[in-house]
């Protein structure tokens, strides 16, 4: 009778808390999203599979010795994960729009005003007693309006641990409903003859500039702000062996296996930090509103510079790829693509709206740079 | 109270010099790469005489196989057509 | 000269004693099986060559700060190796033979009685003076009538390790034995007409029934078998990234660099419990036995209970199936086709039996949870 | 002795709680599943109406495509024959 | 304004030591030398990368809980990284033309003489007080002269991991250069009518002894040298499973997505050693200078040793042969090959050289063996 | 000055036996992959009648089949030209 009564008070029905019942569903939900919706599944499939197995009661795999918390400490707690996901964001990355194009690096920079309108946002609900975040807090939630993940977990990592799996989630969420967040800012904020603009065609590049570029943006990191050069040395590692085009095998390996590997352990890792009684908190609920606000922010801003550059420049800018800035690559200049041919089916944006895509990459990494060198 | 204004200050300030660096990375970041492209330019040109020959070589070769493949599919829609 | 006496102090012909002599010569042993025989050489030939690695006088490769040894501590004392291939395991299986014929379950379940009837045995022996198996030893001993292989080496590290090696020898050994271990037991307990019996072929099972199944699993253990949850958790993500379709790269990547990495040191790592002290014991001849006895009793009780199902159901159940559900896939799966081809050449039942199969790797996983459970 | 008579208990029950549950979780299994396949095969059943419409409509193109690839096909045959 | 001062005080640029723009520098020219002359890429892109990393001033990644040191200490510091290549160029090695020919081991066991000059070089150079190496550190930069990159890593970790560093920029440097540091040494010691000498055509060696033979050798090594058991078992391990030819899925991992994810880590750990502060010594000169020669005088007694054997067997080799048994595999081969065209454009030696090249690498795994007994 | 001589003379006596020891384990190793090979060589050759005689018949089995595809190949050749 006492192996009975054993068995019965280990079963998870019998140590169930509600929490855990109701992460159990949003873990659930996460893979219906992953699976069903098709948002962002590389990242959402695990995430949410990992936060199944966090909320199972009893079996303690997101702490302690469990196995998900092993993942989360040798590859999430070390900044491992995400800067080996971030080189294979490089070995796939084409900087070729961005070469061709320079001057839409400041598209990049506008949009990431959305992390610090972010982080102000924070502070201020902070300050009318609603939510309780500290600096750091701020910082890292504003980090998801660079539409950046390995970059929110990197940070997260660093300045609010506690906070990091609903930065993810909302990080990944949010990447995945540009298409639905992004378009009516982009019609709100601009005019169908801006819309019409034609943008010249882009010159080909040479691979020494593309040899160079990794090397010297690595310089002026390592020149201008150290704590940004784990994030863009990495990226810039991740770039130059593919351009390099002596590595071939090595970079083969980085876009496809490496990169697969670390996803589906930087995931389940994730979604260990998904446990109902650090998850379900009002906070949480403050990081889910507080990342749209940034993703809606930033792409106002770059559409807006784009709009501002015009006003210097004889080479007009098509204001749509100004929400490429983001990041969120490639979906952003997807969508600044598709918005454009809505008014010109002979428009194709695309290969423009790569240049501030990419360069909203660097951009949120520098800005992710800054924060931890004052805070972290 | 008065904690909160600091706090207020402080995520102020933070947001103007984060905002002031992305802005000024990035701006020197384009007036590098626009001289390093610059740069290379030239030196390519410089060195691309040879590289044309080269290329032009290529070229014909290249034309002359297209001018087969087209002769080939021209022939073959004469045989659809006239026969 | 004092040199030289160092030099030779220092080799191995020196240093070795007997034990170690032997222990090469079972490495070598297993490196037979493996590539003449082809008795499961993906494992096997690691964990012999592991066993000679081990076993090399004064080379110290599995002690201390041995390569082997720091394997085996990074990748099974963790469970993290295990519970990846389970993963991978859980990525190459097909649960659609299962879902059309779910009654094939109980098969499963029957067949695990193998490892019951082991531990029994083994707490006998000690019973009677022969050998001295604590509970958890005879629990851990018993995983092997599960033939399954990271399953055995899981739980063995859990509750047994210094038994681990002699466990995951005779595993896996003993799952390269089916084709010769199952065929007398299953013509011995069935009839020439229970064997001609031709089964309703299979219904095509959805899409969608294949991504729920995973989950649902997943579901069942946490409410009832919270222990169970790492082993079926990691076999139930492999499976839904499998079926979701929506993460073909990360499926593709676990089930071949990822899979096929982690088994090589899985291999190796479980080799250098093969050390002499260790293994050359009377436990492991105990082990040996043992295991051979669990799975013929697990065949048996699999048949035994095909026969039964068919006296309460009309739809007939050909009772060589039954003895599929000690899992090893695919092995076991096979004989049971081939045995059935026997008396009827045009009678396959290879997919009927892929049902029971991989139920025995749920049940035997649940038998695993269940001695966590108790004893862990 | 009575150390090894409660060792031996112990196994049994270990047993009979084991075998026990390993059946009722599969049997348990197997309702859960089939529950589960009836109500995904009537969902799809009535959904696949418009399914259906959906596969016709895109195997009539096909076969289309089938046709227009036939009559290439024999045109070419007829052509290599005859001219 | 306090702010600024912090953001300008946190720049690089005010950080930055004058050894550190200087590394700065030594990294790009290691890029240079990879991408541009094509020098070893493989390695010497992530060690210039990681070299680049390491000196970014106030970035810290090759520091306490930097990225880069952390790879460090996972992969190298425990024996990892080296041993796993060693286990991939296993699998890629082709033992038989070694095996058609056995005598040529003789050559490669010659060429280890550079690696005993240099040590006594080192040793000769601190008694003369121009440098200050111990025993140890004279042994660690010796192993350069074997050519073979991991042995080189693997014996630095172990004995002088100060000087890992330069004695991996040395080696990988130096097997680039192989074909300019190899002729003029070859052509000064043999004559026309020696390089003229053809070979007669190698057996066909079975797949029998391909696979006894890493056993066989792995055995000879336990027996009498259990310090070199290490690197020479992942080598037969590697070997035994591509030649088995009955874990293909395993080998073929090994083989590519294993080697390239474990070449880029530890190339990026190796860079994070080329630190500023221990790189700029004279020690670093030293051991480029004695490197160098070390290759030098491995060349020079691979070619004597052949002529030497010359005179007392009828079946002659072509001393060109010899050269390639420094390893350095398959680039000294390759050499030989050439150099013996220009004299015979028909006298192809490129197999033959197969032999020593990889008897090569066997004897500079000894070599190191035997420093790590003595002094390890 | 004695230190450094000790240095020398150890550094010295490890040359010696180091290289004497490369060459001491190579040349075992030459002797015993030769009489691996010749040791092989001979069971082969003692097994080979067998696998010869299995092979001429795989053999024999591939040469009917490459007659049969000879044959039908000619066949379709034929038609080809005499229809
Ligand atoms: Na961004
Ligand atoms: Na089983
Ligand atoms: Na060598």
């Amino acid at each position: 009778m006492d192996q009975l009564n054993l068995l019965w008070s280990n079963t998870g029905l019998n140590q169930m808390v509600p929490g855990q019942g109701l992460m159990l569903l949003v873990g659930m939900l996460l893979l219906y999203l992953a699976i069903v919706k098709k948002f962002e599944p590389l990242l959402l499939l695990p995430i949410g599979f990992g936060a199944i197995l966090a909320n199972i009661p009893g079996a303690g795999i997101a702490e302690g010795s469990g196995i998900l918390h092993v993942f989360y400490v040798v590859g999430i707690e070390s900044g491992a994960f995400p800067l080996i996901i971030f080189m294979g964001v490089g070995a796939l990355t084409d900087f070729g729009p961005l070469l061709a194009n320079p001057k839409t690096l400041l598209l990049g920079a506008a949009a990431q005003f959305g992390i610090f309108a972010t982080l102000l946002g924070a502070i201020g609900l902070t300050a009318l007693g609603i939510f309780d975040f500290s600096l750091k807090d701020a910082a890292a939630i504003g980090i998801i309006g660079g539409a950046d993940g390995p970059t929110s977990i990197y940070v997260a990592s660093k300045l609010a641990p506690d906070l990091l799996g609903a930065i993810a989630v909302a990080s990944y969420s949010y990447m995945a409903l540009v298409p639905l967040i992004q378009p009516p800012i982009m019609r709100a904020l601009t005019t169908e003859k801006e819309r019409l603009i034609e943008m010249v065609q882009l010159r080909e590049v040479s691979q020494t500039e593309k040899i160079i570029f990794p090397i010297m943006l690595l310089m002026l990191v390592a020149l201008l702000l150290p704590d940004a050069a784990p994030l863009l040395g990495m990226f810039a590692f991740g770039n130059l062996m593919k351009e390099s085009g002596v590595v071939d095998r090595l970079s083969d390996t980085v876009q496809n296996s490496l990169i697969n590997t670390v996803t589906i352990f930087l995931g389940l890792a994730v979604g260990s930090k998904l446990m109902a009684d650090s998850f379900l908190q009002s906070e949480t609920l403050g990081i889910l509103v507080l990342g749209m606000i940034a993703f809606a922010i930033g792409t106002a801003c770059g559409v807006i510079m784009a709009k501002t550059m015009n006003l210097f420049s004889k080479n007009k800018i098509n204001p749509l790829i100004g929400s490429a800035g983001v990041s969120a690559v490639p979906m952003a200049a997807r969508v600044s693509n598709k918005v454009g041919l809505e008014s010109n089916p002979h428009n194709f944006l695309l290969m423009h709206a790569m240049g501030p895509n990419v360069a909203g990459v660097i951009g949120s990494a520098i800005a992710a740079g800054i924060m931890i060198q004052f805070l972290g | 109270m008065e904690q909160q204004t600091d706090l207020i200050a402080e995520a102020i300030t933070l947001t103007l010099f984060g905002m002031g660096f992305v802005f000024l990375f990035l701006t020197l970041l384009v007036f590098v790469t626009k001289l390093m492209s610059v740069v290379i330019q030239k030196m390519n040109k410089q060195s691309s005489p040879k590289d044309d020959v080269h290329h032009s070589d290529n070229l014909s070769l290249k034309d002359e196989m297209d001018e087969e493949a087209k002769f080939v599919i021209e022939q073959a829609i004469k045989m659809h057509r006239g026969a």
